[in-house]
């Protein structure tokens, strides 16, 4: 909570209204993938990022925009926080050629280049190195750029996690590490995964500045993330930051959850990053109930416009299947 | 229902066959265990192990954490050490992850130690597109595998097999993969509730015909056979080969069946380019060139990373109308 | 010595031509740069980066630690930054390691971001045995990078070659794999001092003959060309044809060829099952059946692990009398 | 140097006659080695462990006869330790059949089931995995062995390092982890291939008790090395032991050494594990300078004898290309 407090002072009315906007395009947006997934307008794999809105509303509106960011398949959230419009978002989710990744990607493959969003990698730990690249190629153009690379703490197990850490700690790259630890990699908790369970810790192991912060709080991932990013910036090389936090739902559309009990579940509704935004900003008169009102409203009819653009797009020609394999012209 | 032999038949899915199996092994030998991302709290990533945590316990339904390579090793080690460890890789597509110690370990150790060691090792992978996940899930990378000496390399595409090839995989004391197509997961067949072992060496002719050779395996299967019905109707009558063993390959069935149609048409998942089918196809011209009334054929995926909307995915992979032209050229129709 | 166009003509090794290839593009190019192990303060590991460090400095010949999916990774990402990256991998052997990175996101990026995002990128990587280094370090695994959609694959087996694909490979604006075959390093050839970037499109015809065509690529090609020699000797001349770019192939060329020979045979260092001269057979049945006299027929490597000792490596690689006597067995000799 | 002086109580001067024997065995082998790739017997990759000779002198003896051992391409020193005949030893380097691997492995590739000894692995990190897995198949059959595992600096910075080492710890493994930090990865130092250039704090990310030693001196290696083994035959898990040496030739062969300087190559010699055994030895009383002459002899006599033994073996005939590919009977 020092976060919020110390946080707190920067805090403007408008500022609250954005982070609670924020969630909530996160929240709505992907309520309604879920159930254009049961009328298989979305197929696929579909993971939902419900109840871990606050790290990319936190974080991702803190970047400049020449900045980069690079997710996991669990992105619609960063992508709608680094502002790709719902609807392309949206079309995308269906495949159609109006999506953000022309359809060819889905859910699992959201890309931007206006925005500077690499995706969007269905390979656990595959985004890491990708982001090392990325922030070598702004320092040897001597662009004072960031890029934020998101991913969970299952991914810290695997082999190129550690490369990653090293190489980035090692040449001192302006990378921010962002460890969205829901405490689950599909069925497998972290205990079972990790002999260190505290995982910001691993980062000391390559001499990398590192911080932990109570990922259901925006205020406090905000704040985190803002002092993790100027540190960065500044040139001090990579930083890490652990973002505590808990999925909602189930890993994707197929997961029966055995492996976690419905009281955990509850328990962890109960810290709702979105209401716990709400009741705190009511009682600091910092919002007002009518303006929540408003916010859903507004939400809700991009919701309803995203999905309405995505209906309305259209199917690739099938005669188009070999394009983009190659840049045009370059493979006969 | 009976079998032939008075046994009892049952319907069973291609899931519930792999299960088991697995069953069956680690009843049957204490010394095997089941090692993977997910195979036992969450029940596996295709539900195949569902289960099996709450029978033989976490040591033996072993989750392991994200390290593909690691755990591959590990199983690789486990081997060496007397176990019979039984490696789930959740898809082909992060078997890049463990590509190493699979070619540069498992596959070599027993010829670098001149015969001292062996590496009695089942790795179970799913392969294949078809659920629209787009081009980092739905590789079909069989022909790599197979390219490897060192490792036997396993498709199997029916209940029997799915049930059979598992066992007979870990007595042989050498690694062997089990390649299971995710489209499969769902099928049901029959299968005698005595079923065991299934002999690995051997294609199988699945559909006796005599115009022309449809030579597949996995997944293509059902395609395959759905096209040569599809023939018949046209009068034209297809051998419809299932492979089995992708490594090693039984040339004297494929050989067989093309000498007596003299036309053959291979029918592989794979992107064509360097597929399974072109080492099928050149064994055939090296073997049966001098039978052949026809240019052997290939239907293989187009060589585009696969594309998440279901009209191209459907578009990239081997469809039964694709097959049914292929061989109608193959005939001169 | 001049050229016909009366340039300047030097005799150089082909570990020299990858060097002024490497260091012209230095030159050249500011976001060009060249990473890996141990090519900067060592020189290489087969000394092709030898000097490099001292003109360019650390940031741009940039040693990495050991961490191959790390590092190519980094490629990737520094290709997708605006910079024009060279990743060395020591050889195909540790390629495995970074597989994933390369087949996962370098040959799909482009297609999964529809079209936004491209990756000039390069990977240069040692291939092939010969040098006793046993069975984790003799691999040619070609035919399995040339499976992959996305990405091109080259291999140079000339100095001119050497010294011309890389700059070309950095012009294409997608990932290009170029394999340099250890046992060419030390070959002497001449090359002019103006030799720039080469066409990497075609394939091309290193000796003209008419009885039959040889087909091979890398380390091959001086074997093949020797067994030519040996060839007309004995009245059979050949075709030679040095495929250069092994995805994608150059049809044309091949066929052309074929179709005018009738006779082919594929001499390819992998491992048989599998191998690049597979989908070479398979293209060439596809396209020239009609036109074949005689099975093709391929020489490969034996399908083990590489052996240490010299005589069991000599005897598992392809030779010039494995080349002649299948070119002898071909036109019915 | 506290090693020393706890050990030393423990040290007899057989005890010492017989470390030096050890080292001495493993300096005159390779010198050997050496000495024939000039004359081509011995071809292909030649890594020679001369400066590092402690580190397996010292620990490998402490194991148990059912114990394991995974070694790297740099193996000659640990087979001897472990118990690998020279004859069979150099005949492998050789190629020659009667070679412990056949002759089909050569230098990097040496094998010995009867002293469970898995390799000699040229992949950098490779052999880690196969550690984790022997140590897995001794807990899973009960048996209270010890799988020892060698690798160098550079080897720490591969994905495989971190993944073993996570399931070794996570899994509480009986698994000694020896790394070798000769502070060169080929030409790469040290600070050039790790952000942490103190390797052993890298065990803490793994909750893995590590230790540091001078692995020049092979009686403190030795002291580290049974403290090492006792804790993980206890049950404890996996143990860590960062070994500094040095080592004193080229990678391999093919080495021109452009990344050092001969100061720096001298100064280290100066620490030489033998020398340094020796001067200790004969001050502290535990040793007489015949005696060391006798041990050179009896050395000189057994590398000759090697020697001998790998030429008088004989080449496998081509016709056997084939084998060992797979199992008798396994595949047709
Ligand atoms: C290399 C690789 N291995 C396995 C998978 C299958 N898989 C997809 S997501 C996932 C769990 C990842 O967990 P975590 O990193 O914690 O992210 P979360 O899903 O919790 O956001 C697994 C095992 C994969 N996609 N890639
Ligand atoms: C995966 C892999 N990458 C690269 C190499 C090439 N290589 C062989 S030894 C070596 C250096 C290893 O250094 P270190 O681990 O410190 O061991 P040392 O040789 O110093 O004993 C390198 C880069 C390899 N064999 N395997
Ligand atoms: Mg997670
Ligand atoms: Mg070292």
């Amino acid at each position: 909570m020092t976060g919020k407090i110390q946080a707190k002072a920067h805090l403007t009315r408008e500022r609250v209204c954005e982070l609670l906007r924020s969630l909530l395009r996160i929240r709505r947006f992907e309520e309604k993938c879920a159930e254009l997934y049961t009328t298989e307008k979305i197929r696929g794999f579909l993971h939902l990022y419900i109840g871990e809105e606050a790290i990319a509303a936190g974080i991702i509106p803190v970047l400049e925009p020449q900045d980069a960011v690079v997710a996991t398949y669990r992105e619609h959230g960063h992508a709608l926080a680094r502002g790709i419009a719902m609807g392309p978002l949206m079309a995308e989710m269906f495949g159609k050629q109006e999506g953000c990744s022309r359809g060819r990607g889905g859910s699992m493959h959201v890309f931007d280049a206006a925005t500077r969003f690499y995706g969007g990698n269905a390979i656990v730990g595959g985004g890491l190195p990708l982001a090392v690249g990325l922030a070598l190629a702004d320092r040897m153009q001597g662009r004072n750029n960031v890029t934020a690379c998101f991913f969970g703490e299952g991914a810290v197990a695997e082999g190129e996690f550690h490369e990653s850490m090293n190489l980035a700690a090692l040449w001192r790259l302006p990378v921010l590490f962002v460890c969205e630890n829901n405490l689950y990699a599909m069925g497998t908790a972290l205990a079972i995964s990790e002999s260190e369970t505290d995982i910001h810790r691993k980062a000391e192991s390559y001499r990398m500045p590192a911080a932990v912060v109570d990922g259901m709080d925006v205020i406090a991932v905000e704040a985190a993330g803002r002092k993790a990013i100027e540190l960065v910036r500044g040139g001090a090389g990579p930083a890490f930051l652990e973002c505590r936090t808990y999925r909602f739902r189930a890993h994707s559309m197929f997961d029966a959850q055995l492996y976690r009990s419905k009281d955990e579940v509850e328990a962890w509704r109960e810290k709702c990053p979105i209401e716990h935004l709400k009741t705190w900003a009511l009682g600091a008169g910092l919002l007002h109930a009518e303006e929540t009102a408003q916010i859903e409203g507004e939400v809700a009819r991009e919701v309803a416009a995203a999905v309405a653009f995505a209906e309305a797009g259209t199917w690739e020609p099938v005669g188009d299947l070999a394009r983009d394999v190659h840049s045009p012209g370059a493979l006969a | 229902m009976t079998t032939d032999q008075g046994g009892t038949v049952a319907t069973v899915t291609y899931r519930d066959a792999v299960r088991m199996a697995l069953q069956d092994a680690l009843r049957r030998d204490p010394r095997v265990f089941l090692m993977g991302e997910d195979v036992g709290r969450y029940g596996g990533c295709y539900a195949v192990s569902k289960g099996l945590l709450d029978e033989f316990g976490p040591e033996r339904i072993r989750d392991t954490p994200l390290s593909e390579g690691g755990f591959v090793g590990a199983g690789i080690g486990a081997a060496l050490g007397g176990m019979r460890p039984i490696v789930e890789v959740m898809t082909v597509n992060f078997s890049m992850l463990c590509l190493d110690q699979i070619l540069n370990t498992a596959a070599t150790l027993r010829h670098m130690s001149g015969g001292q060691f062996s590496v009695p090792l089942v790795i179970r992978m799913a392969t294949g597109a078809g659920r629209q996940l787009a081009a980092q899930h739905s590789h079909s990378l069989e022909n790599w595998y197979a390219h490897i000496p060192g490792i036997r390399v396993l498709a199997p595409a029916t209940v029997e097999d799915a049930r059979g090839m598992l066992w007979s995989g870990l007595v042989d004391p050498d690694p062997v993969i089990i390649f299971e197509n995710v489209m499969l997961y769902n099928m049901s067949g029959e299968l005698a509730e005595d079923a065991g072992g299934v002999a690995i060496d051997r294609a199988a002719l699945r559909r006796r015909g005599r115009d022309l050779s449809l030579i597949t395996y996995g997944g293509s299967l059902w395609k395959t056979l759905g096209a040569a019905r599809q023939l018949a109707g046209e009068g034209i009558e297809a051998d419809v080969i299932d492979l089995r063993s992708l490594r090693p390959l039984d040339d004297a069935t494929i050989m067989e069946s093309v000498a007596r149609t003299r036309r053959a048409v291979i029918v592989d998942e794979s992107w064509r380019s360097g597929s399974l089918a072109a080492e099928i196809t050149a064994r055939i011209v090296e073997q049966c060139f001098w039978s052949l009334d026809a240019p052997v054929a290939r239907v293989c995926t187009a060589e585009v990373p696969i594309p998440y909307p279901k009209h191209l995915e459907d578009a990239a992979l081997p469809q039964p109308a694709a097959i049914v032209a292929a061989a109608r050229a193959v005939m001169g129709r």
